[in-house]
């Protein structure tokens, strides 16, 4: 029985000089690998400028990577002889949610069009699923007519959070998904991922600086280190025994800040 | 710095192209061929047509029958005497209103600066200018109605700028001709100055706004720097940069103008000169015109895009 | 947190323009012209054309030579001013109907089209439209009007084309700034086709951005067409242009100075009331800008 | 001696949509070389709070305080000029975002030495000799070469240092330091927190730390600020503050994160508030946690007073000391 | 340049008389152009001619000639040459011997000869020499002595002493193109230009002013100014503007309405009937022109008068004839046109077009003396054919390409005019009537009819005035019955003339000449007003 989704050496450059005499190449991921089942969570953590937003962006398919492999239920969905429809199955959650929803339609327009694409409903089964989505998140199915800047920060986040379930993936990566809000509203959206991944055996991709939260939160965890793949492994093992000398810096730093004497 | 210099080479390249394109077409319209061409086919014709601009010979013009290239150096420095003026008009005008609306925020002043700035602004200056010497040439006789200096004076045209070549016969007349060269002036120049000037003041004003509620304005206020000082070495250097970008789009705003204000005043340069031809149908010189102001307008604003590079560190010295 | 622009809906952006003064002044001058424009053959108290040939240079009634007849007085045919002014308003704001619109469409599928360019041909594109722009923009209306000749129609063709680059350029530049909003990622993530981006995603949000820029080229278009009339090269007597009215009463202008000061006067308010008009909805629009 | 002494410091904002209290009847005090924290969520106010103290708010702000005494002046009767010039020669801030506080247009040089110029002049060579100083004092060895260069040139990092030499030039007695490394790498983060402490240390200068981070405060401050809707619910010693919050606030903040080190089960739910932080121009009446609070019943509809409880103020009908007995 | 440095600051302004011009020279040789602005610039001030005419009228008088025999068979014309006559000095020539014999063989000769030297130098094309079909017309130019020329004609041709008086006919130095050969800069010859004229050419800054200076060894002996300066202003409203605000002190082509307000503010108007027609014009090939009823009718609808008193402000007379009043030659038994809605309606109905039909009217687009405004005209006309039910469409187009098409014969009708070049009736009949101006020339109405045609053509050999008169007597007749064109006016030259300026003088071919032309300094009180009709304001 294969893993529900596998990456095999994903490794990704960007041409950054706009000279065109000069082509330079930075390499922002250089071989990622994981694997990840139904129910888990992976959380992938590094410093700013790591490559962990680009990685979010490869598994969700809005990016190609250089070389390697994405096995989805056991098919390389990169291969272009499967036409994969990621959006059906991995879903992206932003880091600012107030930024992913656009500001001049309402929330149902935004929250239809997943469903327009991805599913033969019509309008009124879409409404409903809109609204049933939108109570699984703990808002109220009205407040889809409304525009989202007449929403909070944590609402907004929630609506976002809908919008990935619409299609009910399998995996859902989040980039960062709390590091936006107040402190006192994070507790919140991450007892609602919890809940959801309760529910419907959801597997996250979970990308945080926050050492703290990823503890708390998920199974493995990947540490980058300027796109390479410093380390790997169940949660408890890494943060107890790192291997590598960035973790153990990572961790040193993320253990708050120490008075020198 | 290597690659905007190779972008501003393609972009000038490009432009070239187009323009040479344009003026290339713009001579074929003309009855009797402005240059001896070898091909009958249009494109090869074309090459040959660059091949007579670089060597200097730019057509001869069909009505006065001189040549469309020396022609245009001999309109030419007076309409650049009008544009610098009016420029230097507006600048300095449009600087000093835009700075004080903007210390004066929300007062009456700034009130009705901005409401004159928008009057400015919309004002069409071919009804403007005749407004100007209706009321000030012809009604008050204070400014002369036309010409760029009073024909008592007998001025060799040596540089053909009258400001200087009057300064040159300083023996002759002293400075009456120079003062008369500049009253002269004037009128066309406050005409010309008038749109640009309303731009300026609305641009300086906005940007010093917006730069003054910069953070690095605030630092500034933290050390107890004075008001002026914080104006006019932090923020007037920064609030600058957006109005020298659209400096380009000034030049032509001033070019389209000038072709008016020179028609309006008799002012014997390009603009009038251009009009004459195109209403003689002088395509040689309508061609040569266009080529020479466009090739003035395109090199204003590779000088623009490197001044804005050299004023701007960010641009000039990349991280 | 980014906050979001006040006006995200229409009624925001109402509330903002209907508190700014000089944007509903300018608001009620533009309306008094539309009626006018739209009304004017009607209210008119003459033809345009019909000439008094005993009746000439009469100035207006505010002067004591004015005759009733002619509430703004003649001009050297005899022609009613007034009734010349009207239909002048109509055909002004006609033909500057005609060219923001021929402009704006072309402009704006030539700027929604380069976003399905690839890089090297949309940079290639916007340097010409650049080079465009930066053309003085009479210097190239007389450049095509020297080519086709003068006349309404080529100067109308002249302000098009002076015309297009600038909704290109802003369609262009809006779009590729709102394609790198997270929320047009999202879109693309929820599986919505290219098209769909752009009609459904982008479309609403770049309104604002045109519909600011469509105001000024109002502007930019009615003086630019009045200019080449004044010149000569655009719409010719005895039309009723009011940028032709004004060069033809030059010769006038000492002693029958309100043949030239009427239609100036028509021409600037006109373009004053769309400049605050525009200046209203652009800070409506965005109040980030300007407040 | 007390450096700085505030009471019912006020500070409105006048907006299109009415006025918004940003700060609400605030009141610090500051010994000279004490170290102080202020924390709260994003928009409770501390900001402003800090650009009143330092005298650096927009025209759009009215301040209004019952006290304000710095280093034994009354702030409150002098004219405006006397006032900016008596902070500014007291008080130094330095910003979250050190990149966009420094001028991008001017050198490094040049702004280091304006600041020197205005504060203590001297010939060039003197104030240039002090530019270097204040640079090694802040870390830059290579002081001469950044000298000439531009803010965009230098990283976060460096910048922070620049802004902190520029504070340094003035000679404060007290430095408010707000979110200093908020925008800085972990790693940069404890070199500036160190270097403040340092120069704390070294010139006696106060420091007044603004931060969203609990544990830079129990680290380094002497006493805490807790703010929430423009008003400090909570203050007190730092050690007993977080050790024992009696607000509810500061103890939704201390819970609702999950510290790095804290063994939690995984899947743990974690302590939450409810709803979301109030905006400003829609409070709601009475206690502004109020809406949120668990503990909150029919007499939290009236507004709640700042009370001292055991050395500690608290600004709640119902602080939670009866847990601790 | 040392020679200014004698003018003292008092009389510096009595001393410079600036005349606003409606236009650039296109060359300063008027032999190279047909433009009467360069006719102006040049002719009757750089230089002179054999004979001229006497001041403003158009009786011939000597003037480079001092005498002159025209032997029996009229094929012979011998001129005995002015022996006082000094060419200009400038930068680049001074002279070293007066004019002789030499100098007219050379002007004569470049335009007649295309084996002459000169022939070919800027451009090679004399355009009113060829017009006028003088190489047919002379056959030989002989020096008989140093000072005395013979032109020998192929036919008798009444007009040639007329015709020698037309710039054209202007003698420029052999010994300074001689002169410029040897500086292999002989295109020297018309862009700086020496004459023998009452001015020197000093500078010429294109399309802002023309400088002159007072020739001092002139063989005339009338006064001058020291400094002439053409201020060039194209724009009618502007050199109004200029006039008025006294940056000018003569004004060419005024509009009419210009008169009117000169008049009433106590300036100068010099004015005279000018030797010009300005007509209507009906393509007589184009149906339904072919049809003489057609036209009459169309030429009674229009209301001329209400054209004199819109366009003309009054300032010119009704046209009966193409031929002016002022001609020995008028016919004035000729019936005048009237204006009749009735008539012409019947007349329409006659050739069987009483239900309208539509035509384009073509405007030339400049403004000339003879016709000021031929848009406002057209649009007078149009509203007039609006009542015979003629729909008239008003065409125009840029002046080269307007003249192009209206040689192709695109129009139907076109309103235009003539300005004779010389005082002799011929100039208007032959290039504006012939059956060969229908092909090749000026007869814009394509009409060629036989007897007109032999008839003009007898006047114009003839060389006894009263038998031509009754040639062009019977001429004028055909040609008011068959009304190729609708004769609109005869324009009265003028211009305007500050009151400080004395002694100018208008002639009715409308050249300028500042020969004898004075400034003072305006005397309250005591300016003048003459105008109207008088051929000579005189002080
Ligand atoms: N489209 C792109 N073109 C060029 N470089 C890119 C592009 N996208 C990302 N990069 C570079 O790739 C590197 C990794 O970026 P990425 O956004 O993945 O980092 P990150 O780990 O998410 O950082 P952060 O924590 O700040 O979000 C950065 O150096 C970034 O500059
Ligand atoms: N110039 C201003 N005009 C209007 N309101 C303002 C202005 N500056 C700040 N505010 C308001 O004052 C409140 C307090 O802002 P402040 O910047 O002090 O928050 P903060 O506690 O510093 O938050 P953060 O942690 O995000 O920095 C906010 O609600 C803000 O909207
Ligand atoms: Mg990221
Ligand atoms: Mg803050």
């Amino acid at each position: 029985m294969p893993n529900l989704f596998t990456a095999k050496n994903l490794t990704k450059s960007y041409r950054v000089s706009n000279n065109p005499l000069k082509k330079s190449q930075l390499e922002v991921l250089h071989g990622v690998s994981f694997s990840l089942n139904p129910g888990q969570t992976l959380a992938v953590v590094g410093e700013s400028g790591s490559g962990k937003s680009t990685l979010a962006r490869i598994l969700v398919g809005a990016e190609t990577p250089d070389s390697g492999q994405l096995f989805f239920e056991g098919k390389n969905i990169l291969s272009k002889k499967h036409k994969f429809e990621w959006f059906k199955n991995i879903r992206l959650i932003f880091q600012d949610a107030s930024a992913s929803l656009n500001p001049r339609i309402t929330i149902h327009q935004s929250l239809e069009e997943p469903l327009k694409n991805g599913t033969d409903y019509n309008a009124t089964q879409r409404s409903d699923r809109i609204a049933e989505v939108l109570e699984m998140v703990g808002l109220r199915p009205e407040y889809a007519k409304r525009y989202p800047h007449t929403f909070s920060g944590g609402q907004r986040q929630r609506i976002g959070i809908a919008r990935a379930l619409l299609l009910r993936p399998k995996v859902i990566v989040a980039d960062e998904p709390v590091s936006s809000l107040d402190v006192s509203v994070q507790a919140q959206i991450i007892n609602l991922l919890l809940d959801l991944q309760d529910r419907l055996d959801l597997a996250y991709v979970f990308i945080s600086h926050d050492l703290g939260l990823v503890q708390h939160f998920s199974d493995k965890v990947l540490v980058l280190n300027n796109g390479t793949q410093e380390e790997y492994g169940p949660v408890s093992d890494v943060f107890s025994q790192p291997k590598s000398k960035y973790t153990l810096e990572l961790l040193d730093a993320s253990a708050g800040y120490k008075k020198p004497e | 710095m290597i690659a905007s210099i190779l972008k501003q080479l393609g972009t000038l390249l490009i432009s070239l192209l187009g323009l040479t394109v344009l003026t290339f077409i713009l001579s074929q319209q003309s009855d009797t061929p402005i240059h001896p061409y070898q091909s009958d086919s249009a494109f090869i014709q074309y090459f040959e047509y660059i091949q007579f601009l670089i060597n200097g010979d730019w057509g001869i013009s069909s009505i006065h029958k001189r040549s469309v290239l020396k022609d245009f150096l001999q309109h030419f420095p007076a309409t650049i005497e009008l544009i610098v003026f009016a420029m230097i008009l507006a600048v300095t005008t449009g600087l000093a209103l835009g700075i004080l609306a903007s210390t004066r925020r929300g007062g009456w002043l700034d009130n009705t600066l901005m409401t004159t700035s928008l009057v400015g602004y919309s004002m069409p200056i071919f009804w403007w200018g005749m407004l100007l010497v209706l009321l000030f040439s012809l009604t008050l006789g204070w400014t002369p109605v036309a010409g760029r200096i009073s024909f008592e004076y007998d001025i060799q045209p040596f540089t053909r700028f009258m400001l200087i070549d009057t300064l040159l016969h300083h023996n002759k007349y002293g400075f009456d001709a120079f003062l008369n060269a500049l009253h002269h002036l004037i009128l066309p120049a406050v005409t010309l100055s008038t749109i640009p000037m309303a731009i300026i003041a609305r641009m300086t004003r906005s940007s010093l706004l917006a730069v003054l509620k910069s953070e690095y304005i605030r630092t500034a206020r933290s050390k107890g720097i004075s008001k002026q000082r914080i104006i006019w070495v932090h923020a007037l250097r920064n609030a600058l940069q957006p109005i020298l970008t659209i400096s380009g789009v000034q030049i032509s705003i001033i070019m389209s103008g000038v072709i008016i204000t020179e028609y309006i005043f008799a002012w014997p340069g390009i603009g009038k000169w251009l009009l004459e031809a195109v209403s003689r149908r002088d395509f040689a010189s309508i061609q040569g015109g266009v080529l020479a102001l466009s090739i003035i307008v395109i090199a204003f604003n590779l000088v623009l895009d490197f001044l804005s590079i050299y004023l701007n560190p960010r641009l000039r010295r990349p991280s | 947190m980014i906050k979001l622009p006040v006006s995200a809906n229409n009624r925001a952006a109402w509330t903002i323009f209907r508190q700014n003064k000089g944007a509903m002044i300018g608001a009620v001058i533009l309306i008094i012209i539309l009626i006018l424009a739209i009304i004017g053959p009607w209210i008119s108290p003459y033809d345009p054309a019909r000439q008094f040939t005993n009746k000439i240079l009469i100035p207006p009634i505010w002067s004591p030579a004015g005759d009733f007849n002619f509430f703004l007085g003649t001009d050297d045919l005899g022609r009613d001013i007034l009734s010349r002014l009207l239909h002048g308003a109509r055909l002004s704001l006609q033909l500057t109907f005609t060219v923001v619109l021929i402009a704006a469409l072309s402009g704006i599928l030539i700027g929604a089209g380069a976003a399905f360019l690839n890089q090297t041909l949309r940079s290639l594109l916007m340097r010409i439209m650049d080079l465009l722009l930066s053309f003085p923009s009479l210097l190239l209306a007389i450049a095509i009007v020297a080519i086709i000749g003068p006349g309404l129609p080529n100067a109308i063709y002249a302000v098009v084309i002076v015309l297009i680059p600038q909704f290109v350029r802003i369609t262009q530049s809006s779009i590729s700034d709102e394609l790198n909003n997270d929320y047009v990622m999202a879109a693309r993530l929820d599986g919505a086709s290219s098209l769909r981006l752009l009609s459904h995603h982008v479309w609403p949000n770049i309104t604002p951005a045109l519909t600011v820029q469509l105001t000024f080229s109002f502007s930019t278009a009615l003086l630019d067409i009045a200019a080449l009339g004044f010149l000569g090269l655009g719409a010719q007597p005895p039309m009723a242009e009011w940028g032709t009215m004004l060069s033809e009463s030059r010769a006038f202008i000492q002693f029958a100075p309100w043949t030239m000061t009427l239609p100036g006067l028509a021409i600037f308010l006109t373009v004053l009331s769309i400049n605050l008009v525009g200046d209203g909805i652009r800070d409506a629009l965005d109040p980030r800008l300007n407040r | 001696m007390g450096l700085l002494q505030v009471e019912n410091l006020s500070v409105d904002f006048q907006t299109d949509n009415g006025i918004i209290p940003a700060v609400d009847r605030a009141k610090i005090s500051i010994n000279a070389g004490q170290v102080q924290g202020v924390i709260g969520e994003s928009g409770s106010g501390k900001s402003v709070m800090a650009l009143a103290i330092a005298g650096l708010l927009s025209p759009a702000a009215t301040m209004r305080a019952d006290l304000f005494n710095l280093d034994g002046h009354d702030l409150t009767r002098m004219s405006a000029g006397e006032r900016q010039k008596l902070i500014s020669n007291n008080i130094s801030i330095i910003f979250q975002e050190p990149t966009s506080s420094l001028n991008p247009s001017l050198t490094i040089g040049y702004q280091l030495d304006e600041t020197i110029r205005f504060h203590s002049g001297g010939t060039r060579k003197q104030r240039y000799d002090k530019a270097q100083e204040l640079l090694l004092q802040v870390g830059i060895i290579d002081g001469k070469r950044r000298y000439k260069e531009y803010p965009h040139q230098l990283s976060g990092g460096l910048n922070q240092r620049v802004m902190i030499a520029m504070a340094l030039a003035c000679e404060p007695k007290l430095l408010i330091a707000d979110e200093p490394t908020t925008a800085l790498d972990v790693t940069v983060q404890s070199q500036i927190l160190d270097l403040l402490l340092k120069l704390n240390e070294e010139h006696n200068m106060a420091l007044m730390l603004i931060t969203h981070d609990f544990s830079i405060l129990s680290e380094t401050t002497d006493k805490v600020y807790v703010m929430y809707g423009g008003q400090i619910v909570e203050s007190g010693r730092t050690y007993k503050l977080l050790s024992q919050p009696y607000h509810p606030y500061t103890k939704a903040l201390l819970n609702s994160v999950p510290h790095y080190g804290m063994h939690y089960r995984k899947g743990r739910r974690l302590f939450n508030l409810k709803g979301s932080t109030p905006s400003l121009d829609h409070l709601p009446v009475g206690c502004y946690l109020g809406p949120r609070c668990p503990y909150a019943n029919r007499k939290c509809v009236q507004t709640p007073e700042l009370r001292t409880l055991k050395g500690r103020k608290v600004r709640c009908h119902f602080p939670l000391i009866e847990d601790d007995s | 340049s040392p020679e200014d440095s004698d003018l003292s600051e008092q009389d510096r302004t009595q001393d410079l008389l600036v005349y606003c011009s409606e236009g650039s020279p296109d060359s300063f040789n008027p032999q190279l152009v047909t433009s009467g602005t360069s006719y102006d610039a040049t002719a009757n001030i750089l230089y002179n001619q054999l004979v001229t005419y006497k001041p403003g009228t158009t009786e011939i008088i000597p003037s480079l000639a001092s005498s002159w025999e025209i032997s029996e068979d009229g094929l012979r014309y011998t001129f005995n040459l002015r022996q006082d006559v000094s060419f200009h000095t400038s930068q680049v020539f001074s002279p070293s011997r007066n004019l002789n014999a030499d100098d007219v063989l050379f002007s004569f000769n470049r335009q007649r000869l295309s084996s002459h030297p000169y022939h070919g130098i800027s451009g090679g094309r004399y355009p009113y020499f060829t017009a006028q079909s003088m190489d047919q017309l002379i056959k030989d130019i002989r020096k008989v002595g140093e000072h005395k020329v013979e032109f020998v004609l192929t036919r008798p041709e009444s007009p040639f002493l007329s015709i020698l008086a037309t710039p054209f006919a202007s003698i420029l130095s052999a010994e300074y193109a001689g002169q410029l050969n040897r500086l292999r800069h002989p295109e020297w010859i018309d862009s700086k230009p020496v004459g023998t004229g009452p001015f020197r050419f000093e500078r010429y800054e294109p399309d802002a002013y023309i400088r002159f200076k007072r020739f001092e060894d002139y063989f005339g002996d009338k006064e001058r100014v020291k400094n002439l300066v053409y201020a060039i202003t194209p724009d009618a409203a502007m050199r109004f503007a200029r006039f008025s605000a006294g940056e000018c002190d003569v004004m060419s082509y005024p509009l009419p309405v210009h008169l009117r307000v000169a008049q009433k503010n106590d300036l100068q108007v010099v004015q005279t009937p000018g030797l010009n027609i300005a007509y209507w014009a009906f393509n007589t090939e184009k149906p339904p022109f072919h049809d003489a009823k057609v036209r009459q009718a169309l030429a009674m609808a229009v209301d001329r008068e209400s054209i004199l008193q819109t366009v003309y402000d009054r300032q010119a007379s009704l046209a009966t004839n193409p031929i002016p009043p002022s001609s020995w030659a008028y016919n004035n038994n000729v019936k005048k046109i009237t204006h009749s809605k009735r008539r012409a309606l019947e007349l329409l109905k006659e050739a069987g077009y009483e239900n309208g039909f539509s035509i384009d009217i073509w405007a030339m687009p400049i403004q000339r003396a003879y016709n000021p405004n031929a848009r406002k005209m057209a649009e007078i006309i149009q509203q007039d054919l609006a009542d015979i039910n003629v729909d008239a469409r008003i065409v125009t187009y840029e002046w080269g390409t307007f003249l192009s098409r209206v040689s192709r014969g695109l129009h139907h009708s076109v309103l235009l005019g003539w300005n004779a070049d010389n005082a002799d009736p011929n100039n208007f009949f032959s290039p504006l009537l012939s059956c060969a101006s229908a092909v090749n020339g000026n007869n814009y109405a394509n009409w060629c009819d036989n007897r007109f045609d032999e008839l003009i053509l007898k006047g114009r050999t003839s060389s006894e005035q009263s038998e031509r008169k009754v040639y062009y007597d019977q001429a004028q007749e055909i040609f008011k019955q068959q009304t190729p064109w609708l004769t609109i006016a005869h324009a009265n030259n003028s211009v305007l003339v500050q009151p400080r300026v004395k002694g100018f003088v208008i002639s009715p071919i409308g050249n300028i000449n500042f020969e004898g032309v004075t400034v003072g300094q305006p005397e309250a009180g005591q300016s003048q007003n003459k105008s109207q009709a008088s051929h000579e304001v005189t002080h």
